[in-house]
């Protein structure tokens, strides 16, 4: 079993899907002879050709409408959107087209398709780089979100995404792209898609996260520990459609909820978990619950990035507030 | 300074306004057989137009986008393509979408606000009507790209209106199917006017073809309201993509005889002259003056022939009309493959208010 | 003092901002000769001239981009995208510009800009023409989002968003256009842009809303009333900034919070309101938070547009619900 | 079919690879002070770049985008434009944006990873750089609508890349600024390459120049190497602009002859040869080697060049080495004129966390 990386486990998984089905083709910018700007894509142009592994022309709007013409007649495409931050003209096919064509044909026309995307600051980007624009995609019924935490998440999630027959925006953080390494089986199984993934076990307070935040979140829990502050930890990994049992599960036993996003706070995911246990479940909570989240200003350019995203020492506060009170 | 590159854009002409050939005729012109039956066609169009609109006006149809004035391109089209290419229309082609198999009661489904009416139970690869403007086309270089990939001998047609053209979207799918030399031809269907908008403000190129020149693929001109013109240039563009030659844009020169929708009141911004000229170059009537000059029609063969179209239309009207509406179910079960357990809580929701509400909350 | 529909005080208030401003311009599809698809800008280019009341090319992300390009130079923009289902193609403009301009260039080039969109359906319109899609907008920190819901609140509100040296996002719900008359005097007087209205009081229950939904609310509230039940109504307006202050005191009081959208619930704007007062209120609410919602599915087409929209009678029944726990 | 529209597409070069004219050259090029002036200025463009990249590659730069091989077709533009015009860059025209006065210090402060950066103490209504590829357009061509509407003799003037022709704002803005007829001269640096991908597999058209036909507006091919040449055929564009004959499309043709970026490594896709071949072109030689035919130019004021422009440079650094962090006020500070209510307690949550950070959360 290989030590791997999250890149490196993304491009397995990539590799895998482009083997076993002939109808998986990628596509994007800068993907095939370079490999992608964070290497995702190595090597597969040259293993599997240029029209299996194609660089599009400089136009996201051509590849998510490229994808949604591909799905419509049996192909299966992986898009990359170089950086999240240029999801913006692809937005028009991934809302109107991709999430709608099933719907919109009742059933006729599917849109098996998987957009991939770097999410996320921390790596020091140039602007526009480093956004957390999850709602921008929750928010449409019709599409899957996924954001992995782990190279071992990533392989299992990327696959259950390309083998989903739904439009799945699979969401990469940055920051753990060379983070660390795990232990990642090419076995080709893949992971359930709307699960949320309990990382840690605690009494005390549940915390819920996904993303590169989960590491932040996992030393927090640590730290907290010492304090004896059992942190329930739960990675969502599913962003839309949210496995809401589990966390209102984990509020039963803990009564006290944490969430933290680096996504701006107003409108965030964060809201939506927030929103649903205060119906579902409020008279479980014993304390308000907290948000810790990126600020409600622009991501800043990176010399402020940390400032702007939640860091271990806020996350380790809140939840000592929460438990509190 | 010195030349690098010259283009030069050629307009297409075969049935002149008064019915007679202006331009070498095309084998398929000299087949009445086949001539007839696009007139046929173009004549349920234009009948099928009056009824959806008088549905409208009666409150018994939604917002309709009617083809007055198009049915020599929208046939034109229909018939140069093959069963198995696939087309990605905008919302008022009906022509080339009957051609191909779409019926009547499907558009006044659709139209009638239901979402069955683009089930196509014909083309079964086409994609459905697109109301944002321009995005079809990025997906039809896909659908090209997708017949690319399998190395299948088929085409990908695409609509885009006057107005479209000056949506990047429409550029940016020429731009990557040139690169890529795709098997589509885009055609842009320039009736003059996009809602209130005159062409001339639209943009300065004095011809929409010469767009093509921008991705670096040919561009056409041709006569939108001679439906020999429009399916000969459209079968040399599709044989060209189909033999790996890439994509070609053929500009269609019509006019939109009607207002935009059924929403519309184009009195408020279009000249009465304007219009009264345009209806001179309509491309009903010389289709039939070109088919009598073939002996092949009169006006016992014209009264047949509008009766048949009138029986079509009724029986449409009624399968639509008892149509009953779809259930709230339908707004769930088409979400996924298999609906996310999150929703089915909201599904019980709305079936259950469905019900309450009786259709209506205000 | 003249009988007006909101798209008639929408406008008067066009016309009197032309009037005052020279740098006042307006750009869009059909606004000029046309007057604009809802009859909103009729007239105006006729007494303003075709520089200051522009028939775009058909263009979104050019109306957007235009506008920030005008801004940016002094002029204040007044932009109409048709309808709000056609937001997509101008989002680049809107979140990597627009909204971030001033933050970008540390105050030296600034965007007085507003865009004016149809928003919501109930009007049998085509598809892609009934979208709520205010969630997308919310979330972009840099941005004003208004939803008038009367005729007097668009014209007071939309005076103060066009004076506003801020990127403002002006929200006109389609159903309201022609619904009733008001009376509202042209005494260009703006509104406050970041203030919730309270539009009848009760103590039973408070109901935030915003747009068109504000009627259905305030039909829902009579009903309620005959049963004894008394609903805090809220119009929102401001959906970004959101006025918590209001909803938090009407909570503190009434203990019981209903949230009412037209929107998808997913990461609705009502996820946010919820998700403040579980952080901020949690102790002052007696029954879990309701939100009573679009459903997370495409906005359907006409024939089932009424029953995606909150029905009077699903109000009334989600408020009693409310109460009754 | 008959020809209904024609068009040519040209190339100018006044001044060959070899430093030699090989067209008619401007007044302005027998002017030796303005060509020493341009020479100048192109490098302190080289000689940034090179330190910009070791500062980068140290540790004390976030990435930056060299501009090395585009001096003359950045200085070319700036020495054309007034000081009253405007610019809309993209991220590498350097030379442009120091002749009308944004500062070497800036610069350094932007790719240091500070807004501050773009607050430009010269050109104070110049738009900042611009990251999302072709998104620039849209906004010159506003720009442009500014001047027009107070009837100001005034031009905007956009950079884009090969890659960012194939992005849909690319067109619209061109079609929208043909349309209505705007003071705005578009320059594509065709530098061969957009990442990794050839200009070759971005497009079918054989020049980006043409893309101007299909917004109705002339494009024009200038040796994008030879400073002379683009400042002659920006002026042209410039003055046409201004005097209400509308947008130009401007292509110069270069080379990039540094990585994309400081995080690129070229050598993974770039065939060597081909980046060989393009140093035999580079801009910098064959304009000394024009100042020296006129007699202006020799080892010692070269050296002498070299000197000023690496203590300009060192000056520069200094600066912006020693500009102190900003604080987290300025990420609410400028995000409205008037900060909202609801963001105060964020603003001060921000400004205790940034204390306890020291910076850093991993
Ligand atoms: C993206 C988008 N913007 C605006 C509209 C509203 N709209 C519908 S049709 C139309 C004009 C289209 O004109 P044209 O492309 O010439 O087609 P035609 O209706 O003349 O066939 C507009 C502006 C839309 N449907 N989609
Ligand atoms: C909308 C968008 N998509 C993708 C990117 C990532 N990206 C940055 S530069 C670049 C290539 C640009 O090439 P070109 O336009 O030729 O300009 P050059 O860098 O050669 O000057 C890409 C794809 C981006 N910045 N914006
Ligand atoms: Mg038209
Ligand atoms: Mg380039």
């Amino acid at each position: 079993m290989a030590k791997v990386t999250l890149v490196e486990a993304v491009n397995m998984a990539l590799a895998r899907a482009l083997e076993q089905d002939q109808d998986v083709v990628l596509l994007g910018e800068d993907i095939g002879r370079n490999g992608g700007v964070f290497r995702a894509t190595v090597g597969l142009q040259e293993r599997f050709g240029p029209l299996r592994v194609q660089d599009s022309t400089l136009a996201e709007g051509v590849i998510a409408g490229m994808a949604v013409g591909m799905a419509s007649q049996g192909l299966k495409p992986v898009a990359e959107i170089q950086f999240m931050g240029f999801i913006y003209p692809a937005l028009d096919q991934i809302a109107n087209h991709m999430a709608r064509m099933r719907n919109r044909t009742r059933g006729r026309l599917t849109m098996p398709i998987v957009v991939r995307m770097p999410h996320g600051g921390g790596i020091h980007a140039p602007e526009h780089h480093s956004e957390s624009l999850e709602t921008l995609l929750c928010h449409h019924a019709g599409l899957r979100v996924i954001c992995p935490s782990s190279p071992a998440r990533a392989y299992g999630l990327l696959l259950a995404a390309i083998r989903d027959p739904d439009p799945v925006m699979f969401l990469e953080p940055t920051r753990l792209y060379r983070m660390s390494k795990q232990e990642v089986l090419d076995d080709g199984l893949a992971l359930p898609l709307d699960r949320a993934f309990r990382l840690r076990e605690g009494e005390d307070v549940t915390v819920v996260t996904w993303g590169a935040m989960t590491h932040d979140v996992l030393r927090a829990a640590e730290q907290l520990s010492l304090e004896k502050i059992g942190c329930d930890v739960i990675d969502l990994a599913s962003l839309s459609p949210i496995d809401h049992d589990t966390v209102l599960d984990s509020v039963a036993r803990t009564g006290r909820l944490v969430i933290v996003h680096e996504a701006a706070r107003h409108c965030g995911v964060g809201a939506e978990v927030a929103a649903t246990v205060a119906e579902r479940g409020l008279h479980d909570l014993l304390a308000p619950i907290r948000r810790i989240t990126g600020y409600d200003t622009v991501m800043p350019y990176f010399k402020l990035e940390h400032d702007y995203i939640p860091s271990v020492a806020r996350i380790v506060d809140g939840v000592r507030e929460a438990v509190r009170t | 300074m010195k030349n690098v590159a010259e283009f030069t854009i050629r307009l297409e002409q075969v049935l002149g306004a008064d019915g007679k050939p202006s331009g070498t005729l095309p084998d398929f012109a000299r087949d009445a057989a086949e001539v007839e039956r696009m007139y046929r066609m173009m004549t349920l169009c234009r009948l099928f137009d009056a009824k959806a609109i008088n549905l409208q006006r009666t409150g018994r149809l939604g917002t309709y986008a009617p083809c007055t004035g198009h049915e020599a391109t929208h046939v034109g089209v229909g018939a140069a393509m093959r069963q198995d290419d696939v087309l990605c229309p905008v919302y008022r082609e009906y022509g080339t979408q009957l051609w191909r198999g779409v019926t009547l009661t499907e558009i006044l489904v659709y139209w009638g606000g239901d979402e069955r009416g683009t089930h196509f139970a014909g083309p079964r690869q086409d994609l459905p009507w697109c109301v944002p403007i321009a995005s079809q086309m990025p997906i039809a270089a896909g659908v090209a790209m997708a017949f690319k990939v399998r190395n299948e001998p088929r085409c990908a047609v695409a609509y885009i209106g006057d107005g479209g053209t000056s949506e990047g979207a429409f550029y940016e799918a020429m731009n990557a199917a040139g690169a890529q030399k795709l098997p589509v031809v885009f055609v842009v269907v320039n009736n003059g006017w996009a809602i209130s908008v005159p062409v001339a403000a639209q943009t300065a190129a004095q011809t929409l073809a010469q767009k093509a020149i921008a991705a670096g693929i040919p561009g056409v001109q041709v006569d939108g309201n001679d439906v020999l013109g429009v399916r000969s240039v459209m079968e040399s563009a599709l044989e060209r993509a189909r033999s790996g030659g890439g994509p070609t844009v053929v500009e269609a020169l019509t006019y939109r005889l009607s207002d935009h929708t059924t929403a519309d009141d184009a009195t408020r911004y279009r000249p009465a002259d304007e219009l009264e000229a345009a209806w001179l170059r309509e491309p009903l009537l010389r289709t039939r003056r070109y088919l009598e000059s073939m002996g092949n029609w009169d006006e016992a063969r014209e009264k047949s022939l509008r009766e048949d179209c009138a029986a079509q239309i009724e029986s449409a009207v009624r399968a639509y009309q008892t149509t009953p509406k779809d259930s709230t179910d339908a707004m769930f079960d088409h979400l996924f493959a298999t609906l996310p357990e999150a929703l089915e809580e909201q599904k019980d929701a709305a079936r259950r208010w469905s019900s309450v509400n009786g259709g209506v909350g205000h």
